[in-house]
């Protein structure tokens, strides 16, 4: 980044003696523009930034000298992570400089799908790129923009682009798992928002499946919040439901391994016990559920948990203030294929915090007013879809950014296969740019420009920055710019010339809402600190419809197959990996060498099954066995994991990967392959039943450390 | 003096240096390529890194220190034997002696090799050397690698002495009966050797008093290299039995190999008069006793690690006993024990393709000890969460090849150069039997002839 | 022997890690890593157990279902007073700084692996080949903090250049260090701020505070090594 | 001034004729008996005492104070602490004393016999001739003038030497 260079001085030290030097006061950040000639080599130049690893919108402090940024901080005044920052984000500087991005503009030069390409120029690209999406609008064709940044300057430019074809169609990437969320809060407390939990505060708390510490909503807010809840003068108790121990579970003082779709009955089984004990602070309205059926006496077969069990915790519950419960927004077993029951089961979850009476307390659920949308006021062109075999269907060409479909959901690769012309605009040779006809390589979030609401924290609502803090390092273009570009030759006149101009006039928004006098002010101080939050307020203007959530449910209806118990005896669990979550960061060597906290495996997949089981099934650990659904089959390494109940087995998401890079290329299995409905809804808990065969070839597992007393894998 | 027999001997036993045959080259040859392979390995791990080897976290010592401690051992073979034979005046020794000494020579320089070969950055091994430099760096006194530093050279530089001087008069022999080059050669090496009865008076004191120094520094060695592991504080390392251990170990091993390359002279270089049944009969026995004094150290270091029952000892007990060590634990217990203690025990057995079956394993064994205590203990640290494994590469075995084959190609060019018994020391053998009364008045040439 | 009042003026760098408020989530070993320019070694070299990760989550799991207990530990040089470590090194490549800090002089190393063995921590990684930076990741280096070669042992240094950065900080002020004036890289990191930094030798700071607790416990005391990492027991244990 | 030399096929051939020269009035300096073997002949109280002994303990304390004073003097150059052990550590650097003494030692052994043994000097030796190698011992003697060196050659031709 020549243009502007930022100094910022920073709480977190470590800045060198001549800025320390300036008198200027500690804790504050001071903006600098640096032009080249004043630009001094061998000095830090701190820049903020936002996390764009996940959704929870971490504010960064990049840590740059002689133009290349070499570490990433957490920014400490950012009321998400407060200075820190999760493993993640820690390897995010992989990407910018991985050494696998595509340096510039390509297209296809051979059969789709044989990977070879040829360069061009981005004219070439654009003229090409404009010409067909204008035959394709002279048929009246469709074309489908698939972004995983609908929320961000690349959903803006694809409905304004979209406004210029006469069917443009708008597909949010992470839509399903969105609505999924949206639509368990709604059925659970009738209004449409995303509670947030004040675990910090609360001295009980029951976790249903939700791996806060890990994967779930905004990690690092939660681990903060976590860390006060353990350290407070009155330590909490956290009890952990769910059928395989993941690290949340592993800091739980107690673990409840339920069987698979039945934490809800436990939820209701605690309801029960608090009700007929007459220990609920406030008087329970019949509800939706009949108690009594949940007896845990009645449940505890089901549910694998003892009655004294559910009996002591329930009365825990009820004498703990605060007392908190939480849920992950799906819980489904997709035999069921019933993701209405799903739904129901947050419903049950926050029936507990119901009988806690927690709402708007410290230390309980927080209802917030819902959070700014920084383009409200550009709104209102477009509805966005979610990511569905429907969604997908009967398109003329499909532009794919920041999303690879063709690993992460494999059931739609068919149908994406078949259009016509795919357009990609990712950065690293993923599965579904390598079947693309154009490559139209993004910028890195570090190079690029956004601006995004954040979930929003205790405090108030949060809107972050994401601003260059390099510049460009190959020949790419942030695909905002792109579609804005493509946009204009097409004959309308967006309302920005670029992203950067987006995220300004955004920003102006923001500080309207945020009662600033000066607009100039804020905003300089808004690119200062990389962040604004405040009291939420409306930015007028229209927003963007959403769909309902029976999409979600008709989706995973059409996604289910039936296994039978006899055929497949066990029920596999899919997870998001803690580091490479769902693939997308697989690519990243720092985190591919980053031991799973559970199990120490590095640099690939595997399965976990309960020692008693492997034991059944003459399986070791290290050996390679064979996971079977109705959907498909894989092979992985086993690691034979005590914490699993005996008749799950469990595996993570984030290797497989075809095609990506060097890191990530031929390492491990691709769980979506075989559980499409987790993959589809992004989820951990939608579980399908499998069989396992164990095999005799020889598995590449490599793991970190043991604790075995004597290590399983001696012979390599 | 029998002219006869004095020429028959001097043709016996300089019939190594005069003639050349098949059986000498083809072992130069075959060890000449053991050793390029080696030296091959040794390259190839120069020039990629040590990660060519198998070693890893937590087992950063495996074969290089295994082989290191294992030549060190070896070592032990001669400079102490003969030393302890000759200051105690046991006549029968003169035909062992120089073979033996050789050994020491030549398995301390090569096991002096291996503490630089294990380096990761072998090009700086100079740093270990306390030499003056104007950056004002010294090694660090306080390690006992350094200790090995010094106790290796006083010990080699010790052994090639104590070799040297009895080798002068067979050298001022050789000078005269040669002609050429050899003749120049020998003369420079042989140091203006006349055979006074002044120089003879001398060259018997020097051999005294180096007999006398040279034991302890050879107890000295082993006990520090022994050190090596007993200064760390790891488990079934940390121990204080470990001195005498290794250097029992050391004389153990040393004997059985001194058995074998007596054997492998023997019948390459038909020394059947001078090498004599009796030779390994005693050599057998010492042999015997170092094998029982082998098992009860053994036994002492397991007992009081099994009693003792601390959990990181136990570790690594465990693995040696039941776990995946335990193969190689009970091979070391059959070669240095259980094969060699009974074949040793009884007569009829303790010929010489008896003790030479018994070194056998005895070699093998022992190389096998150091391996077992070196490399369980680094794979079993206290952290249970880094405990781990080991597997040798080729690139390891190579250069053991390698270090074997020098040893040979080593032991054989030496027995090209030189007579390897002491044609003078036999010969004095004899004269002390025939001629009984003056011999007797002599303090150094005590006879007891080997016959 | 070293001045008795110069080493008493010397900051005393100490870590203490709340075990209650540790997730095992990681964090700090990526961190670390990217500071550190601690190398990747790939899939073959990991396979044979030779990755780097100067500090670490130990993670022992006892027990049988569905009673499982997992404990985690972060584990990293304890920068030992009395180091075992240090003695064995015949080239001084590792000694001990005024500051109670354990260093590690890579360019002294000639790579006798002596002192990992003699660590009963085993925090202590060799590289056994040079390290590979593919461009243009080479440019995501910290210019800090040097990179080592193959044949040399290396480790935590408790974030040395921080620990430079702030006293040299401290001093442009004229005062003595404090609290926050040096946040090595995993501490700074920690998602659940279960670590601290500071001058032990200071008995106000939060590390002396933390080191008198009752929950205070050092890894394996029983050695005589003194370390200078101080864990706080889980307080369902204390 | 020439030597004569007689050799001898047995010992007690070459004793006689040496017993006879010196009662033919040459010193024992002027008489050299070489063998290719030690000959057990009784002591020989004229021969100088050997400070070998003596020499070997001085090379002893030599090589330990060299030792001492190269350790303490590097490691207080250094001044490094390690693990917490004093700068000079008598415990670790006594080994390296023991070993530079015991080097020291034998290093003065062998200088002294060499210089006593008179080893490594130019010239002497012509009189060794292949005779010794083939066995024989042979007396030589350095005779100053014409009629010593007839008693000589008649002492050897008396004992049945072979003259050289």
């Amino acid at each position: 980044m020549k243009r502007r260079e930022f100094i910022i001085l920073t709480s977190i030290g470590a800045t060198g003696a001549t800025l320390s030097a300036c008198g200027n006061p500690e804790n504050k950040l001071i903006p600098a523009l640096i032009p080249d000639e004043e630009y001094v080599p061998g000095l830090d130049y701190w820049k903020s930034t936002s996390c764009e690893m996940c959704q929870a919108g971490c504010g960064l402090l990049v840590r740059t000298r002689e133009h290349k940024a070499n570490k990433i901080e957490g920014n400490p005044q950012h009321p998400v992570n407060r200075g820190s920052l999760c493993a993640r984000g820690q390897a995010a500087v992989q990407s910018l400089y991985n050494p696998d991005r595509i340096e510039g503009p390509l297209r296809r030069a051979g059969e789709r799908g044989s990977g070879r390409f040829e360069n061009i120029s981005w004219e070439e690209a654009f003229e090409e790129l404009t010409a067909k999406l204008g035959e394709i609008k002279s048929r009246k064709e469709s074309v489908g923009f698939l972004t995983g940044d609908a929320s961000g300057v690349t959903g803006l430019a694809a409905e304004i682009l979209a406004s210029s074809l006469d069917n443009g169609r708008l597909i949010d990437a992470h839509g399903l798992n969105d609505l999924w969320i949206r639509a368990g809060y709604e059925n659970a407390y009738h209004q449409p928002i995303i509670p947030s939990f004040d675990i910090a505060n609360a001295r009980y708390l029951i976790s249903f499946g939700a791996r806060f510490l890990e994967t779930w909503r905004s990690p690092v807010s939660d681990s903060l919040a976590f860390g006060e809840f353990r350290g407070a003068a009155i330590r909490g108790k956290f009890v952990q439901v769910e059928p395989r121990m993941s690290l949340t579970a592993a800091n739980a003082d107690e673990w409840l391994p339920a069987a698979v779709g039945t934490e809800s009955m436990i939820a209701l089984a605690l309801a029960q016990v608090i009700v007929r004990e007459g220990l609920s602070k406030i008087p329970i309205q019949q509800n939706a559920f009949s108690l009594d059926d949940y007896a845990p006496e009645k449940t505890e077969s089901a549910t694998g948990i003892g009655a004294e069990k559910i009996i002591r915790i329930a009365r825990e519950f009820a004498s703990s203030q605060p007392a908190l419960a939480i849920g992950s927004g799906t819980s489904v077993i997709e035999q069921q294929a019933d993701a209405e029951a799903g739904l129901k089961r947050i419903e049950a979850i926050h029936l507990l915090n119901k009988i806690a009476g927690n709402e708007e307390k410290p230390g309980g659920v927080l209802l917030p007013l819902p959070g700014i949308d920084p383009f409200a006021k550009w709104r209102g062109k477009g509805r966005w879809l979610p990511l569905t075999g429907k969604s997908i269907s009967g398109l003329s060409a499909l532009l794919i950014h920041q999303s690879n479909p063709v690993f992460a959901i494999p059931h739609t690769a068919d149908a994406i296969k078949s259009v016509p012309l795919i357009v990609s605009f990712s950065s690293f040779p993923d599965e579904t740019s390598q079947i693309a006809d154009l490559v139209l390589p993004d910028h890195t979030w570090f190079e690029g420009w956004n601006i995004k609401a954040a979930p929003s924290v205790k405090s108030g609502a949060v809107v972050n920055l994401t601003q260059p803090v390099v510049s460009p390092q190959l020949n790419t273009k942030q695909t905002a710019d792109a579609l804005l570009a493509v946009a204009r030759s097409m004959g309308i006149s967006p309302p920005f010339e670029n992203a950067e101009e987006m995220t300004q006039q955004a920003a102006s928004e923001i500080a309207k809402v945020a009662g600033a006098t000066d607009a100039e002010e804020f905003r300089a101080s808004f690119t200062e600190r990389g962040f604004w939050t405040g009291k939420p307020g409306r930015i007028k203007g229209g927003s963007t419809p959403k769909s309902s959530s029976s999409e979600v449910i008709d989706e995973v209806a059409s996604l289910a197959k039936q296994g039978h118990a006899s055929e497949f005896p066990f029920i596999l669990l899919t997870y998001e990996h803690p580091s490479l979550g769902f693939g997308n960061q697989a690519n990243l060597p720092a985190l591919q060498e980053l031991p799973d906290p559970m199990t120490g495996v590095i640099w690939g997949s595997w399965v976990e099954i309960n020692p008693q089981t492997a034991n059944k099934l003459g399986v070791a650990d290290g050996d390679l066995v064979e996971v079977e659904t109705p959907h498909g089959s894989l092979k992985a390494p086993a690691v034979v994991y005590a914490a699993i109940r005996p008749e799950v087995i469990a595996m993570p998401f984030g290797q497989g990967h075809a095609s990506m890079g060097r890191y990530a290329e031929n390492r491990g299995a691709n769980p979506a392959t075989i559980n499409p409905v987790a993959a589809a809804l992004q989820s951990d808990t939608a579980a399908v039943r499998a069989k396992i065969t164990k095999l005799s070839e020889q598995a590449a597992h490599i793991r970190f450390g043991t604790t075995l007393p004597e290590r399983p894998h001696i012979e390599r | 003096m029998d002219r006869a027999r004095d020429e028959q001997i001097n043709r016996d036993l300089l019939r190594s240096v005069r003639e050349t045959g098949w059986g000498w080259r083809i072992v130069v040859a075959i060890s000449g390529m053991g050793l390029m392979a080696g030296v091959a390995a040794f390259a190839y791990q120069w020039q990629e890194g040590i990660g060519v080897w198998g070693l890893n976290r937590p087992v950063m010592w495996a074969f290089d220190i295994t082989n290191f401690v294992f030549w060190i051992g070896i070592s032990h073979a001669g400079t102490l034997i003969s030393a302890i034979l000759r200051v105690t005046g046991a006549g029968w020794r003169r035909p062992v002696t120089r073979c033996a000494e050789a050994i020491t020579v030549f398995a301390l320089m090569i096991g002096a090799l291996f503490p630089i070969i294990h380096l990761g950055r072998p090009w700086v091994f100079y740093w270990l050397v306390p030499y003056p430099n104007e950056r004002g760096l010294w090694p660090n006194f306080r390690s006992p690698l350094i200790w090995d530093f010094f106790a290796i050279n006083a010990y080699l530089m010790g052994s090639l002495i104590y070799l040297y001087l009895p080798l002068i008069p067979d050298l001022a022999l050789l000078r005269d009966t040669s002609r050429g080059l050899r003749k120049r050669i020998y003369s420079v090496l042989s140091a203006g050797w006349r055979g006074t009865a002044l120089q003879w008076d001398r060259l018997e004191k020097a051999v005294r008093v180096m007999a006398v120094i040279i034991i302890p520094v050879a107890v000295s060695v082993h006990t520090i290299v022994s050190w090596d592991f007993a200064m760390a504080i790891q488990p079934m390392w940390h121990s204080t039995i470990f001195g005498p251990y290794f250097v029992a170990g050391a004389i153990f091993s040393g004997i059985a190999a001194l058995i074998i390359a007596m054997a492998a002279l023997r019948r390459v270089f038909h020394l059947e008069n001078y090498l004599k049944p009796v030779h390994f009969n005693n050599l057998g026995l010492l042999l015997l006793t170092m094998s029982l004094i082998w098992f009860y150290f053994t036994f002492s270091e397991y007992l009081t690690t099994w009693y003792g029952n601390e959990p990181m000892e136990k570790a690594v007990f465990q693995s040696k006993i039941s776990g995946p060590y335990s193969p190689l634990f009970f091979a070391m217990v059959a070669c240095c024990f259980l094969i060699p203690a009974p074949m040793l025990a009884i007569k009829k057995l303790r010929t010489i393709t008896g003790t030479v079956i018994a070194s056998a394993c005895v070699v093998v064994g022992m190389w096998i000890e150091r391996f077992l205590i070196i490399v369980p203990t680094l794979s079993h640290p206290r952290l249970t969460f880094n405990w781990g494994s080991y597997k040798p590469t080729w690139v390891e075995i190579a250069i053991m090849t390698g270090s074997f084959s020098y040893f040979v190609l080593l032991y054989a060019v030496f027995v090209k150069m030189f007579p390897i018994v002491s044609v003078w020391e036999f010969k004095e053998g004899l004269a002390s039997q025939t001629q009984p009364g003056p011999a007797t008045d002599k303090k150094v040439f005590r006879a007891a002839s080997g016959d | 022997m070293m001045n008795e009042t110069e080493k008493t003026q010397k900051p005393q760098w100490a870590m203490a890690i709340d075990l209650d408020r540790c997730t095992g989530c990681e964090a700090c070993v990526v961190a670390c890593r990217i500071e550190n320019n601690i190398a990747v070694v790939g899939p073959e070299e990991s396979a044979r157990d030779r990755s780097m990760n100067w500090i670490r989550i130990e993670r022992y799991m006892e027990g049988e279902f569905p009673d499982v207990r997992v404990r985690f530990r972060p584990v990293l040089c304890q920068h030992c007073q009395e180091a075992p470590c240090e003695p064995v090194c015949p080239v001084y490549a590792t000694y001990h700084t005024e500051e109670g800090l354990n260093a590690q002089v890579y360019n002294r190393c000639v790579g006798t692996r002596y002192c990992a063995n003699n660590c009963p921590y085993s925090v202590r990684f060799f590289n056994f080949f040079d390290p590979q930076w593919p461009a243009p990741l080479e440019k995501s280096l910290n210019p800090e903090v040097s990179i080592r070669t193959r044949g040399v042992m290396e480790k935590c240094t408790f974030c040395i250049q921080r620990i430079r950065k702030g006293e040299e900080k401290a001093r442009d002020e004229d005062r003595a260090v404090r609290d926050g004036d040096v946040i090595p890289a995993c501490v700074g990191s920690c998602p659940t701020k279960a670590m601290y930094f500071g001058n032990i030798a200071d008995s106000n700071s939060e590390v002396a505070r933390l080191a008198r607790s009752n929950r205070a416990e050092r890894l394996m005391e029983d050695l005589g090594t003194e370390p200078r990492v101080i864990y706080l027991r889980k307080r369902d244990q204390a | 001034m020439h030597t004569k030399a007689g050799a001898f096929d047995k010992v007690n051939e070459a004793t006689m004729a040496m017993n006879r020269l010196r009662m033919e009035g040459f010193t024992p300096k002027d008489i050299t008996m070489m063998s290719s073997e030690p000959l057990p002949l009784d002591e020989d109280d004229e021969k100088s005492r050997s400070l070998i002994w003596l020499f070997s303990i001085l090379g002893g304390i030599l090589g330990g104070v060299g030792a001492t004073l190269l350790t303490t003097l590097a490691s207080k150059q250094m001044n490094l602490v390690t693990g917490g052990m004093p700068i000079v550590a008598p415990w670790a650097f006594g080994i390296i004393v023991f070993e530079m003494s015991a080097l020291g030692a034998i290093l003065a052994a062998l200088g002294r016999m060499v210089y006593e043994a008179r080893l490594l000097r130019r010239g002497v030796g012509a009189e060794y001739g292949s005779v010794v190698a083939q066995g024989k011992i042979v007396v030589a003697v350095d005779c100053a003038d014409e009629t010593r060196a007839q008693n000589a050659e008649r002492v050897f031709a008396s004992c049945g030497a072979e003259m050289i």
